[in-house]
């Protein structure tokens, strides 16, 4: 493995980062306290993927995000403090208490934005790329999808449009096998997603979306190649969510028990912890260390939301429009 | 009566409506068990994340000789489709002279108050009351939902069904009984000789709250729920300010171009309605923003009770 | 060849009745003396696609037609005179005036309209397919649309859905190569319409549109394999249009005059004719008999319609809304 | 001053101010020879027939540093963009807290009289009125387009601007020299006495083409054109009401929940104008129906001189 041992830790605790944090956000939502007003859709099952990916990605490369999009943020370098504010709808929020989970977006540091719409990150994603692609250079943008996103039209007329324009994009599906609670296999004709991809002439790569090393590798190579500005790329991941569609009960869960055991049992976290400690990257004693650093960062993130004020009403009539 | 919430309501209706005619198919990605397990997978059908196919899907089955009943979630989603709800839906019985018929009901949730922002969160009917075709209802009760679904489902155009978050777990009395509720036909909530409040969907209930409050100080207030936006039943609108005088529309959704601007310009262009005012007419109404997500300005953003209430006041000239 | 010769020349009569109607309904509008208020969409070129595989269906068939319609219609057995009527803007045509060109139908014979949304037809004629199929037998949908119409979303859900529900439909992709003045090789990504149908498990054909026993040929094994109510089948007919986008200069022709040219010396109708003398099923004189009996099939639908009363204003205020 | 047409007009504020700064990009799946020729295919982007796709990389693009102006053509094909448009475009300024700007430019045609039915006729500025965050215009003169477009295009905000097809041979006068028209600011384009006449996009025309007549018969008619409905300049309509106390509104939209119910409940809902009305104010609309294709039926569908006069004359109570 060619990951220099800073650069593996650093992405385990990325991992685990994201992991205490939608932890946590859920249990703030499901607690009822009115500390998390709105919903949460939890990325835990999935920290492998954004991680391997945008740990591929400079500050100055874009991503655009999904309503499953807290991991993706994390991993693209996003202040879980002011993350943690905007769930709690308070005004150090990155949106100011606007946007909620769904809509966390940091322009500073490439992420134009998390969406409830699905698929509707794909086109502004590709306007993204276009922008890449014009201004010249090597930057790049990577666009977060599930499964589900690939059903919609936006799709397929984002994933057309920037193959035929050759754009500097990657297309990351990360086929958690359920629209809510749809398996892909019903949903999409033929069962297969890259196979779709490739009927738009862009190149594909289909990785354990649980393994993150073999997410960063695969990745890796993806990503160089479309900073050469060739044209778009396709990732498709395999993974699994191990939460509810949402965390609430509006919408029960459907899958079937011994699935969600089963994969609960190939925790992305926990192999890659196990797999440091065989490779001698680190030590137990470091694992717990990294945890309990990493449970401190979101005890933190979770005060600063506290103790941060809420917007004032009159507050809402601001940013209809820029100036 | 029996009293059951405004989503047993919807339930039974849509029960008896499948039992009445096994022509009726649904489809939705999100689709109810209940129904499922009673009528079938082949008429309770589970659709991909493609509400502009399943859309026009409804219609070419409709077009073909069977209802379709779409359920769409929020109302947000249903942009996704639009092509389909404005293009083709609403133009085609016209477009091809009236020659066949396209029995869809599409459901949709409206509404802010769920805290989930701007896209899960809007009241877009007005902007399907500028597209003709289309029959539009906004229930507010149990009772109002089960009867005018049942219309729904049995009307040979299209029916949009706007269908507030926050009601879901209202109840009302609903009677045992079958019984359906005519389209273009508003209901008077509350009898009142002072001031006509018409509000729309959940803001009948703060409507009528702020009528009872009144009440306590002398003030009569009459609430009117349309129940319906097209057909619009603007004679009673119209017969209950003959006998008040005031004029307040109360709706949710955004001031701008929404439905209460239609029901306030029928009100004030009517030559008969127009003598008889005795004070400026008022809208109470959603500011022009999208819905934020944190609940002190989501709050802020829609009419609450003291707004209603401050227009009523204003109307009575205290 | 298995198609008996009364077959065969039904099918050139077919054929040469869109070429002089279409001919005639563009002289109309290009007259200029208000005879056809609005655009036309002209067919020519294109006529053995429609008559090929319409002659496959039977009247309780459904067909879906686009803009470019006129062709199907015909084809399916729509009357001739209701529709230069109704594209005269007269009250006798086929939707009172109503529609105009790019929206006639005539449920009866299964017509269920021409669409001015490119693709937005495809989600409709899903839907009539699943109507097939809940009704049973064997009766198909088929819809007509372009290359153009592969690039929209309305293209891509459609496909997902009759695939994974397995309705009864031939999807028609009459490729003449162009949207408007764009090229699909440039608005395509990969440049193959098949390879995408592939892609959502369709069965395709590509058949040379421009050979009607060809279309015809091969739209019956497909026709016949669909009646089987087993699933959908892609069949791509690689053509040319030989106006204008519409007749109208508003938009003008950017295409390459050889290549305009080149096509036009492909005619499908000399095509047949030859073939059929060839092959000894009719004379030069039957040929000739059947173009005059066409002119005055075209004639008398110009005359009905030039008699028939233009709608009333008010006419305006019906069928809004089904009663 | 020289006279140019609508589209001219509209020609030549692209190129300035694609001339005028290079990050303008525009995207169509009908492009311009012209500008083509003269900023080059990176700049001037043929799309598919994709207009989500398209529109919402306009979003993309323009939250990246760069400005896009986008052709959908026709009123009615935006439809299939309208997630991009009312769920993204309209609302990630605000969603996102204004931490980035997105300057783009949605041009569409609006309007009957092409006879081309109900799928390629429709005005539906009113729709997007009940959506905040997106800034309308509607210019009905050469001038007016030049000045505003040009203005769109340095706004940082999405702007849709909305052309009627019956205005592109329009002439009027345009300066040679380099202009600019603020948003939120009506043109009053003929002063009168005695009534107010507001109007929108071509209806502007019509409406001046009645004032002049009625001049003849001694009838002074102002006619006010906002020429932009996002943000609408209220002031000078009231102002002008304030002067003649008599109200027509003439759209050419579809009647229920257009921009005219609108423009007629800022009106009445007003205290002061209220007091200061001498007639009921009047709506004249496009009827309630798709526009039909044949014209006996598509001229009726839309408001003319004569149904503009009659109102007129109604609030002058002739
Ligand atoms: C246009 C649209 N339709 C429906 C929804 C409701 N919805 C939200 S997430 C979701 C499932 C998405 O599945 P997928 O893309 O696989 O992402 P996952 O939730 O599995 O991460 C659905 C149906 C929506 N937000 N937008
Ligand atoms: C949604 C939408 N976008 C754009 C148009 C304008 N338009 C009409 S036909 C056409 C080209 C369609 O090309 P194709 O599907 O190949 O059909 P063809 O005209 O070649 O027969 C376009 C762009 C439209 N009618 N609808
Ligand atoms: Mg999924
Ligand atoms: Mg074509």
């Amino acid at each position: 493995m060619a990951i220099d041992n800073q650069e593996l830790i650093r992405m385990y605790r990325t991992m685990l980062t994201i992991r205490r944090f939608d932890e946590r956000a859920s249990k703030e939502f499901r607690g009822g306290s009115g500390t998390v007003p709105g919903l949460v859709h939890s990325y835990i099952g999935q920290e492998a993927i954004a991680t391997g990916v945008c740990f591929n990605l400079r500050l100055d490369d874009r991503i655009v995000s999904n309503h499953r999009g807290h991991g993706h943020l994390i991993s693209k370098g996003a202040d879980v403090r002011r993350m943690m504010a905007e769930i709690f709808g308070k005004k150090t929020g990155y949106c100011k208490g606007k946007g909620g989970s769904m809509h966390i977006a940091d322009f500073g540091i490439g992420i134009l934005g998390a969406n409830g719409i699905v698929a509707a990150g794909l086109p502004i994603a590709t306007g993204a790329a276009l922008a890449a692609h014009l201004e010249g250079g090597d930057k790049i943008v990577a666009v977060f999808f599930g499964d589900g996103a690939t059903q919609e039209g936006e799709f397929h007329e984002s994933m057309n449009l920037a193959s035929i324009w050759k754009l500097p994009i990657v297309f990351v599906c990360e086929n958690n096998q359920y629209g809510v609670n749809t398996h892909y296999k019903y949903a999409v004709a033929g069962g297969s997603i890259p196979r779709r991809a490739k009927a738009y002439n862009m190149p594909v790569r289909s990785v354990d979306g649980n393994d993150v090393v073999a997410v960063y590798e695969g990745a890796k190579e993806v990503v160089a190649r479309t900073r050469e500005h060739i044209g778009p790329y396709f990732l498709e991941f395999k993974t699994y969510r191990w939460s509810m569609h949402f965390e609430s009960d509006a919408i029960p869960d459907m899958r079937p028990k011994e699935e969600i055991e089963a994969w609960k049992k190939k925790c992305p976290i926990v192999r890659f912890g196990k797999k440091l400690l065989k490779m001698g990257v680190v030590t137990e004693k470091d694992l717990a260390d990294i945890n309990d650093e990493v449970m401190a960062k979101i005890q933190d993130a979770v005060d600063y939301a506290l103790e941060s004020p809420l917007p004032a009403p009159e507050d809402a009539l601001e940013d209809v429009f820029s100036v | 009566m029996r009293k059951i919430t405004y989503t047993q309501a919807t339930m039974e209706a849509l029960q008896e409506e499948f039992r009445r005619n096994d022509r009726v198919i649904s489809m939705s990605n999100d689709i109810s068990v209940e129904l499922r397990e009673e009528f079938g997978e082949e008429r309770i059908r589970l659709t991909p994340i493609s509400e502009s196919a399943f859309v026009g899907a409804a219609t070419g089955l409709a077009g073909s000789g069977f209802v379709s009943v779409v359920d769409l979630r929020m109302a947000t989603f249903a942009f996704v489709a639009m092509d389909q709800m404005v293009n083709q839906m609403a133009k085609i019985t016209y477009m091809f002279g009236g020659q066949a018929k396209f029995p869809v009901l599409l459901r949709m949730s409206i509404g802010a108050g769920i805290h989930m922002a701007a896209q899960h969160s809007i009241s877009p009917y007005s902007m399907y009351m500028n597209v003709p075709g289309l029959k539009l209802i906004v229930p507010s009760t149990p009772y109002d939902i089960k009867g005018l679904l049942k219309t729904a489902v049995r009307d040979p155009n299209p029916v949009i069904c706007f269908e507030h978050s926050a009601l879901a777990m209202v109840t009302g009395e609903v009677p045992e009984e079958e019984y359906t509720l005519p389209f273009g036909k508003a209901d008077i909530k509350r009898e009142g000789q002072d001031v006509t409040v018409v509000a729309l969907s959940q803001m009948v209930h703060e409507a009528l709250a702020v009528a009872e409050a009144m009440e306590k100080q002398g003030v009569s207030v009459e609430v009117v729920d349309p129940r319906t936006l097209v057909p619009l039943d603007s004679q009673t609108i119209k017969k209950s300010l003959a006998k008040t005088g005031r004029f307040v529309v109360v709706d949710e959704a955004c001031r701008t171009c929404g439905a209460a601007a239609e029901i306030l310009a029928q009100v004030a262009e009517d030559d008969e309605v127009f003598r008889k005012l005795k004070a400026t007419p008022q809208r109470v109404c959603g500011i022009d923003i999208p819905i934020p997500y944190s609940p002190p300005m989501e709050n802020y953003a829609i009419p609450d009770r003291a707004k209603i209430a401050a227009a009523v006041n204003k109307v009575l000239g205290r």
